[in-house]
């Protein structure tokens, strides 16, 4: 029974983490940017939900929507004012990834300063398991979780194959120049990709608050397992950032089955130098040369 | 003249709560010292960062002792302070601990002084409580894998066979994890009469909600640790019995009062027992500095040693205690249960 | 040096070029590549430029095209002055660039580079049809694999679906740059055909770069010679048909 | 011409790439000072036979003989080491060194701190930089070069290079017709003190001016092999590749 | 006062030498390791054990740690002659998280969380190194004898190798350079010498645990090479420097409220890093970035 139920809550943690890594395999994939703020985000649109729906009171729709905007802006005024600033100049990838660690880091602590460091939580009944079968307990919560991912995905995948938006930011993934010589303002298709792989954070960040729960030091290992997954699933392909969170929240899980839980971070990044190693394109990447 | 003492505490990252629990403790001591003019000089303290990790402590513990040149620093967590002692032992600074309960905090030395029990007495009370008062006789532990953990790994382990209970397995878990719906299953899987875990900071409330959230019904204990408001206020906490240092609130004497009254107009909460250790802490200073410079001697953390050694009495506030010669407090533990309004139901009162 | 008396063309009163820039300095990171550059389209022809390598003519249709920031200078559309050029603006005067190297997305298909090429014009959905099957006429090889992946094509046909792309939005001026890179010169022969038919259609304007001076001359109705970021010669197709000639110009 | 030593000999070698066979049954000798021009359509091959010439790719079948002896599977930096060097159509200069470095490093075998014979290859850079006209740009990085003396800069670093073999693949492309000459007068001065080339290269000019021998692949057969007028007036070869321009 | 200076004195030269370390194989390899932190610990870890087993000899300890560090950087090698850029980025982090994971968890051998406690000062020959002032002194020089080793290293012919390899490996192949065995030789340089920094580290600390070899002390040094200069011979000491007297510096400033001073000192770190990247990118000494252009 320890099996299933550990198999159930790796779903859980794989749709939750398929979620996470997303938004930032989007911005990766597209611009190129190692965006490492995109743990931040994930709490800003945390908090802000938080803020919004248990301190203020509003309802889970303004709440979200209120999320929404706040990663909106974020990731957008980032790609503007900082991104955007040291690209000019050349050799810009690991410049532009020192820049997002310091946000990351301004960002953990202008929320521990305003929110206070402590845990908050959402309480909802929701997350609260009930006994499926002798042993094996699920939470409403799992279900939602999938749903939203299965929502999430088949949006994005939409967007990505059928609309000029989605073309364009595939294009912008290979040849950002390219994109003004056929007319298109390369930066604003940038912003597109951050608006887009920012709100892409929200619902993985609301249900984590419900279930288990925030602290503004948590983006550190929002952004490990964003980049495990982006590189896992294959630089820029959104079906294998889904199937590689899939695979690490399972794997995270299952492993407990046999070890002790902090060696399950350890196994998660086992796979990932694993697949570096043997398969560096990454479960739908096409294979890279050197 | 001027004294300056200090403080490496946790002022950011994940634990910057006990930080700011302690020093608000602290603080108030400083301020009734100097308010009552025990010492000729003014009293201050400096904090110093130690994030909770030891690195960082040793760091502070540092720059406290070389630049600030204090004889005297506040300390920790178990960690920390083990980190710490060293130096203090090397420089000949007084380093007193009043939060972290691994038990081999009794052991580092003349210079370490603990003010709070550590946690062997704490599991000392609360195994025959649970095993024989309430008949829970399989106990599952979970445990953060640092010295604390494994120091109550060690004394469940021969605690609980004394007591006819049985220790049915022990999850550790990593300072960094959020995640414990896994744990959870195993622990559930292992059929537990109750679940015993020490862990601090964030990781408490996160665990107990998701070990609530994901079928363990089981009832929970604890040590002090969860005496903070994080945890008193967490509704899945309700229910968790553990143990704390027993302080007297309704001691009769001034400095208690005292204590209470100011600590409440300024917070607008009671004080912790946290609180009051570091304040008793930074009241032993107060003491023996006062002592000291009564004696014409100068203060050197070699002084307030062998001043604390000759001293067999401290009045503090909630309980007279004196410290045994491994630099210790004795204080009673009593057995309390979280009940959601943010302070404990006592239980069973200490002896 | 550069106010090489231009040509004079036949040309009525009032009718004015259609590209006219006067007096461009361009460069990168300080340090100009064009220097006091002017340079004319005209309507309805087709302008070959010529150079050594390294003389600014990638730069020159880049700066005319608004991809690179024109540091002085001005720059005319039928006689009406853009203050600051934009790809983006450049386009929707009916400008199209064909870039140096291959124009094309190499993980999209050709129709998705069609369809962003459409995107990028604001081409109504309506006349989106009519217009590829018009694109399809002029380059018929396109069809063959227009649900290939760019990249899985060979240079020449990613360099027709580069000239397919740019001819989308029927423009009435094309900027081509050194079409014939690497290309077999067989292959380079079937796309010059092409152009030139059109132009003479639509009675399009083209500035044509290129190296393969031979070629290129053929379809030409002016040919401009440039030097380290001057003009130093300006004349017709047949003053330079001796390659002799051209040698001395370098 | 047939009487002169063979250095490098090809004999059925075959590429797949999955389902591509991009090259197929390929045999061709390169005689010691013959210069060998390798022409066709894009796409048929041409920068493949010299990546696995070179090493940089394994054959799926057939062989590569060097002076006799077999090196295909060898790993490139020993096959380079043996005489054989090349260019490549994209250039892969060593953009953040300097033009001198560029060049120095080439003629450096080993990676030892301590490097023999550093006079004379100081002298060898100087006549290199001053033949490919680099010497003003020699503190430069590669990077910051016009495009045409990045080119020269690749055949600068071949020319150093001490190799028995060239293989260039396009280098004369996009060059002006003066940087052109000048190039072509540079091969055939390497090629008349010793040096085997074997260039790719799509300007006809080149084909005519430089070369005594044109092989012609096609979707990785080797259609055609003879001198260039032969191959040049061929009706079929003119129909897919040279236009009408014989 | 003195003492805290040497105190910052001493740990800016073993930042130093990281940085340095570091630099060799990012700057001049092109060979972007966020696990540089390891082979630090595997140092401090090698000291430690020895000076609390076998003995305080300095010179053996850094020997052996020194190869022991070098033969475990072949698990960095291997992903480095596959991968490159983002992946090989992606690799170390693997790495740094499965080395922490080690650390923190044999127990036996590295004390785990709760680290190792009174580890004596060295010896060399007979003297002992007990007075700070020659702890630091025995520090600098082997900063400077880290920057002699790699600069000569980097100005010859193995560092123009290095160069070649990062800005083409197929080229550099085509002209002979046996590729593998510069990179991997390159790694175990670094490595090793990071090593030695780790040997000082804990001598001079006398105690030790995990939490000083997580990533986030990677990506500090990485950052400190950025913001110093990457390819540059004194970027990344100055970036040391800078990165390492930011934070001691802005706890001298009076108006800040002591309960937040943490989490102040942080996001003036952060935002410095931020700021320098946008005004600076080339590095506090970098010469070789400029505009690039379309
Ligand atoms: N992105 C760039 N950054 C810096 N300098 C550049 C850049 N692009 C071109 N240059 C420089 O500008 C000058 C002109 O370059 P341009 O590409 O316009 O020449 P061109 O006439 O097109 O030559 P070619 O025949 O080689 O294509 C050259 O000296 C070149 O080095
Ligand atoms: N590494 C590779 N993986 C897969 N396919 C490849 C690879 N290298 C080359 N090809 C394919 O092999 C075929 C031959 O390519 P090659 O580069 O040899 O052509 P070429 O004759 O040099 O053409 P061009 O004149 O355009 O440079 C092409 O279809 C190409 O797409
Ligand atoms: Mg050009
Ligand atoms: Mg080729």
């Amino acid at each position: 029974m320890l099996i299933v139920q550990l198999i159930f809550n790796g779903l859980q943690t794989g749709a939750l983490y398929a979620l996470i890594a997303a938004g930032f395999s989007l911005i990766f994939g597209m611009t190129r940017i190692f965006h490492a703020a995109h743990g931040a985000t994930f709490t800003i649109a945390g908090y802000a939900f938080f803020e919004m729906y248990s301190v203020a009171h509003f309802g889970w729709p303004i709440a979200a929507l209120t999320a929404i905007a706040a990663a909106a802006v974020f990731g957008m005024l980032l790609d503007r004012w900082v991104y955007a600033i040291i690209q000019r100049h050349e050799g810009s990838f690991f410049t532009v990834f020192a820049a997002s660690f310091g946000v990351a880091i301004v960002v953990q602590n202008v929320i521990a300063m305003a929110f206070g460091r402590g845990l908050v939580t959402i309480s909802t009944p929701l997350s609260k398991s009930v006994e499926l079968a002798p042993g094996l307990f699920v939470a409403p919560m799992l279900a939602i979780v999938l749903v939203c991912a299965v929502i999430c995905f088949a949006l994005l995948q939409y967007l990505l194959t059928k609309t000029n938006l989605g073309i364009a930011l595939r294009a912008l993934g290979e040849n950002p120049v390219l994109i003004e010589v056929y007319g298109l303002t390369q930066r604003k298709i940038s912003q597109f990709a951050f608006l887009i792989g920012s709100i892409l954070v929200v619902p993985a960040a609301i249900l984590t608050a419900t279930t288990s729960g925030l602290n503004p030091s948590m983006s550190h290992h929002v952004m490990l397992i964003s980049l495990a997954a982006t590189i896992v699933g294959g630089v820029g392909s959104l079906r294998g950032a889904a199937l590689a969170g899939m695979l690490l929240g399972m794997a995270e899980n299952l492993c407990l089955a046999i070890i002790d839980p902090q060696w399950s971070e350890a196994v998660t990044f086992v796979i990932l130098f694993l697949f570096i190693l043997f398969r560096p394109g990454g479960v739908y990447g096409r294979a890279i040369t050197t | 003249a001027d004294i300056t003492i200090g403080g490496a505490f946790p002022m950011s990252g994940d634990n910057a709560e006990y930080g700011q629990i302690f020093s608000s403790g602290a603080n108030m001591a400083v301020e009734h010292i100097n308010a009552d003019k025990m010492l000729s000089g003014k009293l201050s303290i400096v904090y110093e960062d130690s994030q909770a990790t030891p690195a960082q402590g040793v760091v502070a513990a540092n720059k406290l002792i070389n630049v600030n040149k204090v004889p005297f620093m506040l300390s920790a967590f178990t960690g920390v302070s083990k980190a710490v002692a060293p130096v203090g032992a090397r420089t000949k600074t007084v380093v007193v601990n009043g939060g972290g309960v691994g038990p081999d905090l009794a052991t580092l030395g003349d210079y370490f002084w603990n003010t709070i029990p550590l946690a062997n007495f704490e599991v000392k009370i609360i195994v025959p409580y649970l095993v024989k008062e309430k008949g829970l006789k399989r106990v599952a532990l979970i445990y953060v894998d640092d010295p604390l953990g494994q120091a109550i790994v060690k004394e469940l382990g021969t605690e609980l066979p004394k007591v006819g209970g049985e220790l049915v397995g022990s999850f550790s878990i990593p300072t960094t994890a959020q995640q414990f719906s896994g744990v959870a299953a195993r622990v559930r899987d292992v059929k537990p009469d109750v679940v015993y875990f020490a862990t601090y900071g964030n990781q408490e409330s996160q665990l107990v909600k998701q070990l609530r959230d994901n079928g363990v019904s089981q009832p929970l204990a604890s040590y002090s640790a969860v005496d903070i408001p994080s945890v008193q206020k967490l509704p899945e906490a309700k229910g968790i019995i553990y143990t704390s240092q027993q302080i007297d609130w309704d001691k009769q004497d001034a400095r208690t009062k005292r204590l209470i009254t100011d600590y409440t107009a300024k917070y607008g909460k009671k004080p912790t027992t946290y609180v009051v250790n570091y304040y008793n802490s930074v009241l032993t200073f107060g003491l023996l500095a006062a002592a000291l410079e009564k004696a014409g001697k100068p203060v050197t953390g070699e002084n307030l040693l062998a001043q604390r050694k000759a001293t067999d009495k401290f009045e503090f506030a909630g309980s007279t205690v004196s410290f045994e010669a491994d630099g210790t407090v004795k204080a009673p533990i009593q057995i309390m249960e979280i009940v959601g309004d943010g302070t404990g139901k006592l239980l069973v009162p200490g002896k | 040096m550069s106010n090489v008396p231009h040509l004079n063309h036949a040309r009525k009163s009032g009718d004015e070029p259609f590209l006219e820039a006067k007096n461009l300095r361009v460069g990168y990171g300080g340090r100009p590549v064009l220097n006091d550059f002017s340079v004319r389209l005209e309507h309805n022809e087709v302008l070959c430029l010529i150079g050594h390598n390294g003389a600014g003519k990638s730069t020159l249709l880049k700066a005319l095209f608004g991809l690179i920031p024109v540091e002085q200078g001005t720059l005319a559309l039928e006689g009406r002055l853009v203050a600051k050029p934009t790809p983006k603006s450049m386009n929707s005067a009916g400008i199209a660039l064909v870039p140096e190297g291959r124009g094309v997305f190499p993980g999209l298909t050709v129709a998705e580079i069609m369809r962003l090429g459409f995107w990028a014009n604001g081409t109504p959905k309506g006349e989106q049809a009519a217009r590829l099957d018009w694109v399809m006429d002029v380059l018929p090889m396109i069809k063959k694999f227009y649900q290939q992946r760019a990249g899985t094509l060979s240079g020449g046909q990613q360099q027709m679906v580069s000239l397919g792309r740019a001819l989308l939005s029927q423009p009435r001026c094309l900027l081509l740059d050194e079409p014939s890179i690497g290309l077999a010169p067989k292959l380079f022969q079937d796309l010059l055909g092409p152009i030139r038919a059109l132009q003479k259609e639509r009675k399009m304007s083209i500035l044509i770069v290129e190296q393969n001076v031979k070629e290129a001359l053929k379809i030409s109705d002016r040919v401009m010679v440039m030097k380290s970021g001057e003009l130093i010669k300006e004349g017709t197709p047949d003053e330079f048909a001796d390659n002799t000639q051209l040698m001395e110009l370098y | 011409m047939s009487t002169a030593e063979i250095l490098l000999q090809i004999k059925g070698l075959n590429k797949n790439f999955g389902g591509l066979q991009a090259i197929s049954d390929v045999t061709l000798d390169l005689p010691a000072g013959v210069i060998t021009t390798l022409v066709g359509p894009n796409g048929a091959g041409k920068t493949t036979l010299f990546n696995l010439i070179t090493g940089h790719l394994i054959p799926t079948t057939g062989t590569v003989h060097w002076l006799g002896a077999q090196i295909n599977g060898i790993e490139p930096w020993k096959i380079a080491r043996m005489g054989i060097a090349r260019t490549f159509q994209d250039l892969r200069l060593f953009n953040q060194m300097t033009v001198e470095e560029n060049i120095m490093t080439v003629m450096e075998r080993g990676s030892w701190i301590w490097q023999s014979g550093q006079e004379k290859n100081a002298e060898r850079i100087e006549r290199v930089l001053n033949e490919t006209g680099l010497i003003d740009k020699r503190k430069e990085r590669a990077v910051d070069l016009a495009y045409a003396e990045r080119k020269f800069l690749s055949l600068a670093r071949i020319m150093a290079s001490e190799a028995k073999l060239w293989l260039l693949d396009e280098p004369a492309s996009g060059l002006d017709p003066r940087s052109f000459e000048k190039f072509v007068t540079l091969l055939r001065q390497y090629a008349a003190s010793g040096v085997t080339i074997c260039i790719i290269e799509h300007n006809l000019d080149i084909v005519i001016q430089l070369s005594d021998r044109v092989a012609f692949l096609d979707q990785g057969k080797l259609l055609a092999q003879g001198s260039s007028q032969d191959i040049l007036k061929d009706p079929h070869l003119a129909a897919i590749y040279f236009g009408d321009h014989a | 006062m003195i003492a805290y200076l040497q105190n910052i004195a001493v740990l800016f030269c073993v930042n130093g030498i990281l940085a340095l370390t570091l630099n060799f194989i990012m700057g001049y390899a092109g060979i972007y390791s966020l696990a540089h932190t390891i082979f630090f610990g595997i140092g401090a870890y090698t000291a430690a054990y020895l000076a609390l087993n076998v003995t305080d000899s300095l010179l053996i300890s850094m020997l052996v740690a020194f190869s022991l560090s070098a033969l475990v950087s072949m698990a960095l090698a291997l992903p480095a002659l596959r991968v490159r850029g983002e992946y090989f980025v992606a690799a170390s982090l693997g790495l740094q998280v499965i080395g922490v994971t080690i650390f923190a968890e044999w127990k036996s051998v590295t004390g785990g969380l709760g680290g190792m406690i009174g580890i004596p000062r060295p010896r060399l020959f007979s003297y002992v190194f007990i007075d700070d002032t020659a702890f630091l002194i025995l520090s600098v020089i082997v900063l400077l004898a880290v920057l002699g080793i790699l600069s000569l290293l980097v100005r010859g012919s193995f560092g123009r190798s290095l160069m070649a390899i990062r800005d083409s490996e197929s080229a550099a192949q085509a002209y002979g350079k046996h590729v593998n065995a510069v990179k991997t030789l390159s790694v175990a340089i670094s490595s090793g010498l990071a090593a030695i920094a780790g040997v000082l580290y804990t001598f001079y600390m006398s105690f030790i645990n995990v939490e000083g070899f997580t990533l986030e002390t990677s990506i500090l040094l990485m950052a400190m090479v950025i913001i110093g200069g990457t390819g540059t011979l004194l970027g990344p000491v100055a970036g040391a420097a800078l990165l390492m007297t930011l934070p001691a510096a802005l706890t001298y400033l009076p108006f800040l409220p002591p309960g937040e001073l943490g989490a102040i000192q942080q996001i003036v770190y952060g935002a410095a890093m931020v700021v320098l990247m946008i005004f600076r990118p080339g590095g506090l000494v970098g010469g070789r970035s400029k505009e690039k252009s379309a």
